[in-house]
């Protein structure tokens, strides 16, 4: 195959575009492994211990080892249990975890130090309705909870599947509601529209409430601590995934671990200013950093970065709510702020303050 | 500010929803509290626009204001619209001013009664029809007024329902009165077909353009006009609602009968007045009327032993008066007379509220004597009261009564024959005012011990307002004192512009000069003082001759006692005749025909729909199946077509 | 080409899942085949340049109408349904009949007024890109031309939220 | 080419999909689910036409449906907890109540 051919397929917006899914696939993939040692780690470290450090420097081939324990374990299908959503659920469940990720921008608009003629975004899809993709497909993710607890055909994973029905359901609209605010300001529902708007003001200062309101529901919907009620292991065994082993167990696993990265990065480019730089002096003031294409990309993995530390951090330190207080938070409190929200936007927004 | 007329009545009616709604749970303290701020509050507005209309040249005295459009159909349009002019704006003083002592004074007299949030929803609400009424700038606002009026009387007259007693006078007040609101509406609606309107600035002045004197539809509007307001203001034959008014709690009859209700028909007659100015025959029908009255219920009032009946019968003798003053075309004189009557007459139904207070519910003359020494200001403002309204000069009374009389001699539709009459009403009223004023504060005291001792001096929010109504009633008159005892008559030139027509005509007829009526006003004097000492000789002087007089002229005093057997005609001529033939229709129309033709056919559908329920099987696929079919058939159809 | 094939992928899944709805007797089976029919709809949707209303379809639809169903249906623990309409055979053979003769309807009827096209609107694709986009304008008609239908739509939406928490409520 | 006639005739097929659902199915709650069915497949037709069209209104009227659906969906369901609360099941022909 001669070369111009190869850089004519290479420089295609479809080549790229596969491209990109690949990597973003692989770098999810790749930090759900490492996410996995670094709980372990961070946890030991909270707790006063050590953490995993056998397998490989520091521990660090931990991962795999997991990895290859789970692929060898015996995979057990009990009897009494419905046998095809007993077998889709876990595959429900990590799907739109991976889904959402695609309209994320995670870097700015490049040719990579001039190679390609025009610049690509680094975005798998630029959606017009980019905000509502989100929620439509994260709305989705509930079905795997629900299903695999349903087709487990035991008690404790049918009230597992209940609970996390009940708690999407609940937080899914104080977030969208939260998230009008940012709307209300960038003007666009699509998130490379709303990341560029950021280069005046990261949203978190304008819309604190919004963003307080919105990581909150992210924790809730990821059904990390405190709001794993459907997993709650001392009242319910493990949950929706009680039944469930081997590579089907740690697929539920993975979803969870995707749901936080993709919470992660949601929230960055929301809230955060997405790819752009601190608020104040710009790339560092300095013009070659500027023009690093990986800099933006740099700037988006810190930040995520730092979220999932916050996220093991908040499970490590706070204690489980009980199942009222969920509820009540998310109605009683949590809607009618997020309302709140929305009126002081508009207001402000009408008084051309923002 | 004339802006604000709209709140003149709109207090009250605020003071009405919040007693009403709230009165319960308010307690009697606040519930007093409202519902006089309120009228107190419209007073003190009245009284400003008031004053500012006394400060305009006297032809521009006159405001009008459509508040809101209340029915527009076609060519007909009426609205809710305010007329501020020196007629209404003396009547808002009035009502809103007597009306808010009376208010007062309730606080006192209604004290820990049950229905207290009630009594005051009612009395605010009376006061605002009474307000409506005299405020409207058109006939139909004017008549929701009326109507209100009627309401609010039949409300209160029974408020005490659990009495039989009262509920019937309610009754009896509500429906004597639709007799009279027939004849209203009736005139409203025949002003309507002539005019094309209702407004009064628009009314009066096409009557007077477009029709000549004694025009015969003029006159069929005048006397249905005047047939409403027989009804409202008690006039014969529609007068006997009132007496049995009484029934009411005091207050009210003083409200009824002073500042609000029976004054709508005279108010109301003389806010026509052009209408009657043009029909003569309806001004001798209502002189003659109001004399008639006049005189009549003087003489059943002479013997009464009741003291609010003689009280009652006293109203409506002198409401005889005002439409004789009206009749003879002296408007101004009859609401001289209006304004005064409210001032004493509240006065003296709020004396013998507080004397009935005093005696414990006792009503009856003949039982009571010598209060004046336990009840020394009730005594004092009674005194003032019975001396305004017998015409003793220098009080209220005698000058508008004195005017009334005079123009009844020599006014333009006066005669010597009318005047006859009304002196002689006069004498009557001088008697049996002071009979009943000596028998109750005078000589000694003829009720139990045990009354004796209960005897007491009402409290003071109940003589406050009777001393200033006796302060109104010694200096009311002043406003109107004659020119020939050097006054100027300051209220008959302010009402002037409203009366213009009226008075042109009686100017020319004065022609007795002025030493006739200094004649008269002597006979009117001579008059009241003879009914004193005639009260004094006979029931202070001379204990036993009345009961000598009674045996002597038995079948007089029977028939007098009787009140002339009135009611009893009534029932015999008019109500039984109704009721059986109400029952006749009640059992053998009502119960056999109409109610078998819709017994068959409710039957007939629940036979027939006995077979059809079958349809319902209750199970939701045969429903759909049917929606379905319904589908196919229409589709098919629109297809096929 | 693409629009084709999609089209009658999104048709055929739209189809096969609405006939599993119809024929499955379990319900959460049943529940899951009307979560694929909405989602092909969100496609189908896609492909008609209806953006805002595909994402909406799954948000509404598919992430919280279907979801309630679930709750439902595990809350009250509903087994298989016994065979369908034992008691009313003749109903469901007249039914089925019924259905059909509908559906033959409506085709003639799309057939009769196939070509036959009325005015012509504003919103051709390239106006509403140019106005911002599907999102933009449907957001403008709604709070302009059919704004008092939106404002009457939360009156709704309120009114079903009382009487659902009402009904719901445990008699004390 | 995909033409309107194709989205119409699918949407025909659906909507006599839920139609015969509604008439054959016992359980309440699939009953729903076949008259959200047939309401989505109404969805389809205004949004075809609104595509064929030029003209929005169609696609505002579908937004109007999809409320209107989850309020009645709201309801609905929970009358039928209300339903199975009280009589333990949920199949419509064991609960006719609503008969003569």
């Amino acid at each position: 195959m001669n070369r111009a051919l190869l850089i004519q397929i290479l420089k295609n917006p479809w080549t790229i575009n596969v491209i990109e899914i690949f990597v973003v696939f692989g770098m999810i993939m790749f930090t759900v492994a490492y996410l996995s040692l670094l709980e372990r780690k961070i946890s030991a470290r909270i707790q006063y211990r050590i953490g995993p450090n056998r397998v490989g420097p520091f521990g660090l081939l931990q991962p795999f080892a997991d990895g290859i324990k789970f692929i060898f374990k015996e995979d057990i299908i009990p009897n009494h249990v419905n046998k095809v959503f007993y077998v889709l659920a876990p595959a429900i469940a990590i799907v739109p975890a991976l889904l959402t990720f695609a309209v994320v921008p995670f870097g700015s608009p490049t040719t990579f130090f001039g190679i390609l003629d025009e610049p690509v975004r680094l975005q798998i899809a630029d959606l017009n309705v980019g905000i509502l993709y989100i929620f439509a497909i994260a709305s989705l993710g509930v079905y795997g909870i629900v299903l695999g607890g349903w087709a487990s055909n035991n008690k404790y994973s049918l009230l597992g599947g209940l609970r996390s029905s009940a708690q999407m359901i609940s937080y899914e609209i104080s977030m969208g509601l939260a998230v009008m605010g940012v709307l209300m300001m960038a003007g666009s529902l699509s998130l490379a529209d709303i990341v560029k708007d950021q280069e005046r003001c990261w949203y978190i200062f304008p819309q604190f409430l919004g963003f307080l309101i919105f990581v909150v529901a992210a924790f809730a919907e990821t059904n990390r601590l405190p709001f794993d009620l459907p997993e709650a292991d001392s009242e319910l065994v493990a949950g929706y995934h009680t039944e469930y082993s081997s590579m089907k167990f740690a697929m539920f696993f993975m979803a969870e671990y995707s749901n936080m990265i993709t919470a992660s990065a949601v929230i960055v480019t929301l809230y955060l200013g997405g790819w752009q730089g601190l608020p104040v002096g710009g790339w560092m003031g300095l013009p070659i950093v500027d023009k690093l294409w990986f800099m933006p990309l740099a700037w988006f993995c810190t930040k995520v970065a730092f979220l999932l530390f916050v996220f093991i951090w908040v499970r490590w330190t706070l204690p489980r709510c009980r199942y009222d207080q969920l509820m009540k938070l998310g109605w009683k409190i949590f809607l009618p702020l997020s309302l709140l929200n929305i009126l002081i936007t508009g207001v402000l927004i009408m008084m051309d303050v923002y | 500010m004339f802006e604000y007329i709209w709140l003149i009545p709109f207090l009250p009616i605020i003071g009405t929803v919040i007693n009403g709604l709230l009165g319960k749970k308010l307690g009697d303290r606040v519930v007093g509290f409202v519902g006089c701020t309120v009228v107190g509050i419209s007073f003190l507005i009245s009284a400003s626009l008031f004053a500012q209309l006394l400060s305009l040249p006297s032809e521009s005295r006159f405001f009008s204001k459509v508040i809101y459009t209340w029915i527009g159909s076609g060519d007909f349009k009426a609205d809710i619209g305010f007329q501020l002019d020196p007629l209404s704006s003396l009547m808002i003083l009035v009502v809103t001013g007597v009306g808010f002592l009376i208010h007062v004074y309730s606080v006192g007299y209604m004290h820990k009664d049950p229905g207290y949030y009630r009594y005051f929803a009612y009395l605010n609400l009376f006061t605002f029809s009474m307000l409506i009424l005299v405020l409207a700038n058109n006939f139909l606002l004017m008549f929701v007024g009326w109507e209100g009026v009627g309401l609010c009387s039949y409300l209160l007259i029974g408020y005490w329902f659990e009495k039989k007693s009262a509920a019937d006078a309610g009754k009896k007040a509500f429906v004597v009165n639709r007799i009279g609101d027939f004849g209203f509406i009736l005139g409203i609606m025949l002003i309507f077909t002539t005019f094309k309107t209702l407004n009064f600035s628009e009314v009066f002045p096409k009557a007077v353009d477009a029709f000549s004197k004694g025009d015969p539809t003029i006159t069929l509007i005048a006397i249905f006009l005047f047939i409403g307001a027989m009804g409202k203001s008690a006039q014969i034959p529609l007068y006997v609602w009132l007496p049995d008014a009484m029934e009411g709690p005091t207050p009210v009859s003083a409200l009824i009968h002073a500042a609000t209700m029976v004054t709508a028909g005279v108010y109301m007659v003389s806010r026509c007045n052009a209408l009657y100015t043009l029909a003569p025959d309806s001004m001798t029908l209502v002189a003659i009327v109001g004399a008639a009255t006049a005189i009549f219920a003087a003489s059943i009032g002479l013997v009464q032993n009741d003291i609010k009946k003689v009280l009652a019968y006293s109203t409506v003798s002198q409401l005889g008066y005002m439409f004789l003053a009206c009749g003879v075309g002296a408007f101004g004189a009859g609401i001289f007379h209006l304004m005064t009557h409210a001032f004493f007459k509240a006065l003296l139904f709020m004396g013998a509220g507080s004397v009935i207070h005093a005696m414990g519910g006792e009503q009856d003359i003949w039982k009571m004597g010598a209060l004046r020494k336990h009840m020394p200001v009730t005594f004092l403002t009674f005194l003032a009261g019975t001396i305004a309204i017998t015409g003793f000069p220098g009080f209220a009374g005698f000058f508008s009564k004195d005017e009334i009389l005079w123009e009844a001699f020599s006014g333009a539709y006066g005669s010597p024959a009318l005047w006859l009459v009304g002196i002689i009403a006069a004498t009557f009223t001088s008697f049996y005012m002071f009979r009943m004023f000596f028998l109750t504060f005078c000589g000694e005291f003829r009720g139990t011990d045990e009354k004796l001792h209960h005897l007491h001096e009402s409290p003071g929010v109940m003589t406050v307002p009777l001393i200033i109504l006796a302060i109104l009633s010694a200096v009311g008159g002043y406003v109107g004192v004659p020119h020939i005892l050097g006054g100027s008559n300051v209220i008959g030139s302010f009402l002037a512009p409203v009366f213009g027509k009226g008075l042109e005509g009686k100017v020319e007829a004065h022609g007795g000069g002025e030493s006739l009526e200094l004649i008269l006003m002597g006979v009117s004097v001579v008059i009241a003082v003879v009914g004193l000492l005639v009260a004094y000789y006979l029931y202070l002087a001379n204990r036993e001759l009345p009961h000598k007089l009674e045996k002597k002229f038995k079948g007089i005093y029977k028939v007098l006692l009787n009140k002339y057997y009135v009611d009893e005609i009534y029932d015999a001529c008019i109500v039984n005749p109704i009721k059986n033939g109400s029952i006749f229709l009640w059992e053998k129309f009502d119960d056999r025909f109409i109610d078998g033709l819709v017994n068959g056919v409710a039957s007939f559908f629940d036979e027939g729909s006995a077979v059809l329920r079958r349809m319902q099987t209750g199970a939701i696929q045969s429903y759909m199946l049917s929606i379905v079919i319904g589908a196919v058939v229409i589709l098919g159809y629109y297809l096929l077509k | 080409m693409l629009e084709t094939v999609l089209f009658y992928f999104f048709a055929g899944a739209a189809i096969i899942s609405a006939l599993m709805l119809v024929m499955r007797k379990n319900p959460v089976t049943c529940a899951v085949s009307l979560i694929i029919t909405f989602i092909s709809f969100a496609g189908l949707y896609i492909l008609l340049n209806a953006h805002f209303i595909a994402a909406i379809q799954i948000l509404v639809y598919a992430g919280a109408i279907m979801v309630l169903f679930l709750f439902v249906i595990m809350l009250l623990d509903l087994k298989r349904e016994e065979d369908f309409l034992s008691r009313l055979k003749a109903q469901k053979f007249f039914g089925i009949a019924l259905a059909v003769i509908l559906l033959a309807e409506v085709f003639a009827a799309i057939s009769s007024i196939n070509g036959m096209f009325l005015t012509r609107g504003i919103y051709s694709a390239e106006n509403i890109a140019e106005a911002g986009g599907n999102t933009k304008v449907i957001g403008r008609l709604l709070f302009t031309d059919y704004l008092l239908p939106f404002e009457v739509t939360s009156i709704l939406l309120i009114v079903a939220i009382i009487g659902a928490v009402f009904l719901g409520k445990k008699e004390n | 080419m995909i033409t309107l006639t194709h989205y119409l005739v699918l949407s025909g097929i659906i909507f006599t999909i839920g139609v015969i659902g509604v008439m054959v199915r016992r359980s309440a709650l699939v009953i729903f689910m076949c008259i959200e069915l047939m309401l989505n497949s109404v969805n389809l037709t205004f949004i075809a036409f609104s595509r064929y069209l030029n003209s929005l209104d169609g696609q505002v009227f579908v937004f109007f449906v999809l409320s209107v659906a989850a309020a009645e969906v709201v309801v609905g369901l929970a009358i039928i907890i209300l339903i199975f609360r009280n009589k333990a099941t949920v199949n419509v022909d064991e609960i006719n109540l609503m008969k003569w």
